[in-house]
């Protein structure tokens, strides 16, 4: 299955653009290892974490951007940074704990110590022992720190990037930072708790999924009988100038049937939970959205879906597999109703959900799907073929926007 | 001999594990929710958030209705590829036998297969259960599936 | 205390299942066929064609004498790599403890490791059994290895 | 172990040309890739499935051919079909249930839907919802069907190809015509069951193993010992003009020691069987043939070992891997007796097989034989160097006759 | 009913099997040489070695003093990624139930699940141990933890 | 992870030359496809097994060298044979056992039949049957044996060799023949058994950590806390003239606490056993070392840590895998007491040692870390930037050396 590697040059996005996805796109490894550079390590600020998860000096834990991996710190003045997992040495991953409190990182292997900045801080035997052996006059420990990456923080939310000349994080998220905003509003997070998932599919494949508003009411039975996401609500499409993010807005509505309803083959009208404990949103936001869903180029998904609130990481692992990194939080001042709340409404998400096991188990459809049709085209035609914000779901215009925005960093 | 009332204890407990593998091994799924109480509580959890008191769970069910309506759904609403699941349960340990709850552990497990895959361990863990007798029946009256597979393998329609 | 016969009767059940695997699993393949009644069936038949009355079977046995001629042919005339099978059985459940037949059910996993890999996932699923008293002794009269795992890696050599 | 790419150009076909199989040809993932498109995808007929696999009008059954996926389906008119399993709007492998009836495909992530022919005859929101969204003017139904297959039924066996100019069936099967019909002479079939296994091995030596008489009175010892097939029986290998259709054919006599029982060293003279229900062969073919082994270009054996009957699908799934799909069947006028007779002597095929079990192990071993000896080649010189029929079955003839048809196909 | 003495045996075995298992997968390791004699024997041997009566083994203790040694290493000395553990056991066998030597042997399936991976088969095998009693309490005083997992996947950090 | 062929071209070793070593080096499938024939069939003696675990006429066990699986043979008059364990007709792995004794090899699938020299003996129907069939004229025995190697013995240990002009063993071992006299200095050896680990890292890793005395001091906080090994005990790096082979040599010294003692963070001054038995270790070998591990290019580590002592075998599964197969081993004329000595010592080492588990740990750790950073390089500069040999063990000397030696083979 590996693909030639002279493919990738003779690969060409189909003629019609940007309302075609080649099917090479999701499987060739070249393609895949250009997506780590250009991408992920590219001009892009990618999420690392939050800083309720390393709310002490000292602390950090591991994350990753694309392949590659990192550890988020916390350092003695409170500063936050994030460093490449690899010994500066021979490359050893030194830090092994997902997470924990430190003053130093020590390298198992030769015990090099880093302090939390990255910087390294002692070579053991660096004179050598009994004036023998030791290192050079050349070697300076200035040369030797880890590679750190650039950090931003905005309300509690931490991103970092391996590009020097990436725009600041607020400039980045342009159009869309008041939806940004609209969740990180300021008050400190609460960490509910961790998910993980490793998904048999191309990583992009998530964000077509969650920029795809059109399957919403017809994938999701449970979604659709709720009324909590419908075709026939309210709803917007939103992108920042680029195409790279979007939000998908909606609002609840009463449940009435509409000429949509036709469409909607599996809503299931007298549907009822036994127990409806598990659904009894609440609104908590202004403005009428019950739903905002935020893609963020090129790792981040943010969910707010009624009440359940999480960052979902896409961290690749090769073109046909990504882990699904959910962190599931609330606010500080939630009290004790609505912690309960958000989880239980934690039923709909992760790998376990009402919500999500459809899109997890598509994903794998879909992969399965195009893996061997590399001569083969997705069509994203669904409310023409423009990139524009819409006022409705009926669209795949996120979509085509974010492969817009691909092939440009790509050079596809 | 006469048997320990723990060891004896310990029977009937075996055979209420037993009869919850099979019920959803062979997919009768509408019998599962009778083997707890009506006001149970049951959650599929992970080791990490479990030690650190995270209280996120994959599935977390707060009444035997709940655990109805996870029936009803998953039967209904989730769209998923059609697999097989098969438990092996060992260990099984009393860990309090006071009434009126048992307190009982008992490691666990679960096989998934896919129809153009060979066999995977889908999830390993931990039982960490609260038993009632309700009539002369045993019943869950809490359920935990703290399980080591952080990592899962694409998703879990099924409970644990 | 004393012990409900049907807990004591699963106490016998084990140790004929226990019998069962290690006979297979520490290659004493020659003692498998005598845990049979003369006039046994034996089936390694996968869930699809069983739950669809399809009744082509991996091993189809009709008679003690037909298990002993699949140990001599492992021993004599098949030929295939050197490799160590290791049975976990658990959920013993008897479904039926009329006498004559027992009818009873367990669920298994079977792990194989060829000599150069790690071991894997060879075959699970369920024992669908009957079981009958000989002079004192509890024998199989039928056992059917209904297994999930459908796409078989590779071969199956021995007995599940 | 994934072989760089310029090495396909690199590689050459041993001088000797039909005598010698080059060990790359079983591991070479290039190699693999163009075998999908030039032999699976190219001018053949595939073996897709038994019509008795789908009696009804709107059963179904996913099948494969090479690495694609497909699906069989009988319409409402009685008529078959193969449609590629990939949702003609974004790829989803839609149809997931193994096999069943239904009306329509709705594929589970948008909801489009196709009638049992393939054809689209629903896109859910087409006209948009309350005036918004929807397709474009330019969207048309009939150029958003799925990819469907031409399909061949002889007999009450299904075969599809995707090439428009592969010839007539009965023209493909030329010279192995009549021993396709001596099996499928139009009598009803009965579907006794499935076994599949997956084969560490590249999907090729699955031919040369059937192709080859020379192992089958070695390696199996089981036959061997019973007279089911030996050396000494009177017998023949036929092929068609091409080469790449064989039949081998055995008929079991008594089993005189002769000068060849001195080279069958496994030979058990004196074995029996304690309970020899087990093998109670009765003729039920004209002709004095006991065993007949068809193998038909590129995925299908069609097997008739005394009363077994069984069709063999192979099914790629890389290189070094190949599903092995056996449907077992009898006729469905078999009487009791018969039907209990096939399900007996089944215990010689399939996974667990008594003479089966023996080649999916040595197709094993292959496979670690040669894997790393990409410039090695295997040696076919038994009953000469010609491709020629023959009276005996002391030859490689059918196995030098697959690859000089296989070079062909595949311009090596 | 009451229960023959062999069955009752087992089923005081079977706590101690559980209390062996669950003191390693909830990482209480110190209470894991606890449930061995103080002269016992343990080893963590492959099953090669063992049926070709090598001595060689990966694990060789020949006293409680040398488990706690074992445990005093995980905690200080060795250097390895966090990783779970958890067991699977079944079929315990008592072979012979003279005293003061009991005899007995079980299966095991030991899973493996390092912090960004699927959970895998670390090692399978069989348990040949003997036990006795001391002051009413059952003790191992020798455990063979045979393997067929020769190929071992990197590590055995913790007793089997 | 497959990298795009070109890559190899594109390729180039840092431009710092010995004190550097890209990371591609631990992870390029092609690298690793030209290793397995510069280095282990190339010009090389490679360890493949003991002459006391075949010592019957007529005994074999099975090996591998790079890729490439052996068996290892004693004929019936006594001499040892290596042979490609791949028969010589259509390639089949024939030998299964992992070890026995026979006459001959008799290859499954047709029956071929090989003495133990590798001489091919018999070809079942070589004149065909009634006659018919058979080989041609042609075919002649001595055209068609199994491949055979090149064969050194010293001392009890089995060495073969792809090349036909490699020099002799001895010289091959140049300066570290002294050293391998040491430990084989003639005395029958008695097999004590096996460990096999399957660690997940590049194999050239495993040199690096036994050539690396650097490490030692610092991450077996086990050997360091006994003094078993510790930086400032007086010790010795040593290597042949081409720097592919190396020695470390240390001796056990009363455990003053030194300046170096500082630098060593882990030392757990006051640990002791609970029961001391475990080390009790006598010396056994003229001088002072109590440690010499070397490391012979470019299969084979020999191991005497105390009086436990074991032939570590390198077996390259893939550019990220290899097989660590273990034989410990005695002297026949050990004593009881010795015997229990080694077998306790074992602890130390194998798949769950306290030294060996640190290193198989850390080599996973390494892979982790240098997987997808093909762009960088480890750092080795202890000890200055030479290659010489060293009276200290604060030097990555050996390191240097093995790379520099291990590019010219390469052509890096
Ligand atoms: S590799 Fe990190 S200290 Fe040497
Ligand atoms: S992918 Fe099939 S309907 Fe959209
Ligand atoms: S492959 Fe070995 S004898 Fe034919
Ligand atoms: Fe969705
Ligand atoms: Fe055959
Ligand atoms: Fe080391």
């Amino acid at each position: 299955m590996a693909a030639p590697s002279d493919n990738l040059i003779r690969r060409r996005w189909p003629e019609q653009g940007t309302s075609r996805v080649p099917y090479w796109a999701y499987s060739d490894p070249q393609l895949f290892e250009r997506e780590m550079d250009l991408v992920f390590a590219g001009r892009s600020w990618n999420f690392v974490g939050l800083a309720a998860e390393v709310p002490e000096p000292g602390d950090y834990r591991q994350s990753a951007i694309g392949n590659r991996k990192v550890v988020l710190t916390r350092d003695e003045r409170g500063e936050l940074h994030v460093l490449l997992n690899r010994c500066a040495h021979r490359g050893v991953k030194f830090c092994r704990e997902r997470q924990g409190n430190t003053r130093f990182f020590t390298c198992p292997y030769h015990q090099w110590r880093y302090d939390l900045t990255g910087r390294l801080r002692a070579v053991p035997f660096y004179n050598g022992v009994k004036q023998q052996g030791g290192m050079p006059e050349s070697f300076q420990y200035a040369d030797h720190g880890l590679q750190t990456l650039r950090v931003a923080q905005r309300n509690g939310v931490v991103f970092a990037s391996f590009s020097e000349d990436v725009e600041p994080l607020e400039d980045y998220l342009g159009a869309l930072l008041p939806w940004y905003d609209r969740v990180f509003d300021g008050r400190p997070l609460r960490l509910l708790g961790y998910s993980r998932q490793l998904i048999p599919s191309n990583w992009k494949l998530m964000f077509e999924n969650i920029k795809d508003p059109y399957h919403a009411s017809l994938l999701h039975v449970f979604l659709v009988s709720f009324g909590l996401f419908r075709a026939d609500q309210p709803s917007r499409v939103l992108m920042d100038r680029t195409g790279r993010h979007a939000v998908l807005v909606s609002s609840k509505g009463e449940q009435a049937a509409s000429e949509a309803t036709r469409d909607m083959a599996n809503l299931k009208e007298q549907f009822t939970l036994a127990d409806p404990r598990l659904l009894d949103p609440v609104r908590e936001f202004p403005g009428s959205a019950t739903v905002a869903m935020l893609t963020l180029w090129p790792n981040l998904i943010v969910q707010q879906q009624s009440n359940t609130l999480a960052m979902r990481q896409l961290i690749p692992r090769g073109p046909e597999s990504f882990e699904l990194a959910w962190v599931f939080f609330g606010y500080e001042d939630d009290d004790e109703a609505m912690r309960v709340r958000r989880l239980r409404q934690a039923n709909l998400m992760g790998p376990a959900g009402y919500v999500s096991v459809d899109d997890s188990e598509v994903m794998k459809l879909s992969q399965d799907g195009v893996r061997e049709s590399v001569d083969a085209a997705g069509v994203l035609e669904m409310g023409g073929l423009d990139t524009g914000d819409t006022e409705h779901m009926v669209t795949e215009a996120a979509v085509r926007a974010f492969y817009k925005h691909y092939r440009e960093v790509m050079g596809l | 001999m006469s048997l320990p009332a723990d060891l004896a204890l310990r029977l009937e407990l075996e055979t209420l594990y037993a009869d919850y593998v099979h019920a959803l091994d062979d997919d009768r799924l509408e019998d599962w929710p009778k083997l707890f109480t009506e006001d149970c509580f049951y959650e599929v959890i992970s080791r990490e958030n479990h030690d650190r008191d995270l209280p996120l769970a994959a599935m977390r069910f707060e009444s035997r209705a709940m655990l109805e309506d996870r029936v009803v759904t998953i039967r209904q609403t989730l769209m998923y590829e059609p697999r097989y699941l098969r438990h092996v349960v060992s260990s099984l340990r009393v860990l309090d036998a006071l009434t009126p709850q048992i307190a009982c552990e008992a490691n666990y497990a679960v096989f998934e297969t896919l129809m153009d895959d060979p066999t995977r361990v889908l999830n390993v863990g931990r039982y960490l259960d609260r038993v009632v007798r309700e009539d002369g029946t045993l019943r869950f009256s809490s359920k935990s599936c703290v399980f080591d597979s952080v990592l899962i393998p694409n998703s879990l329609v099924y409970p644990i």
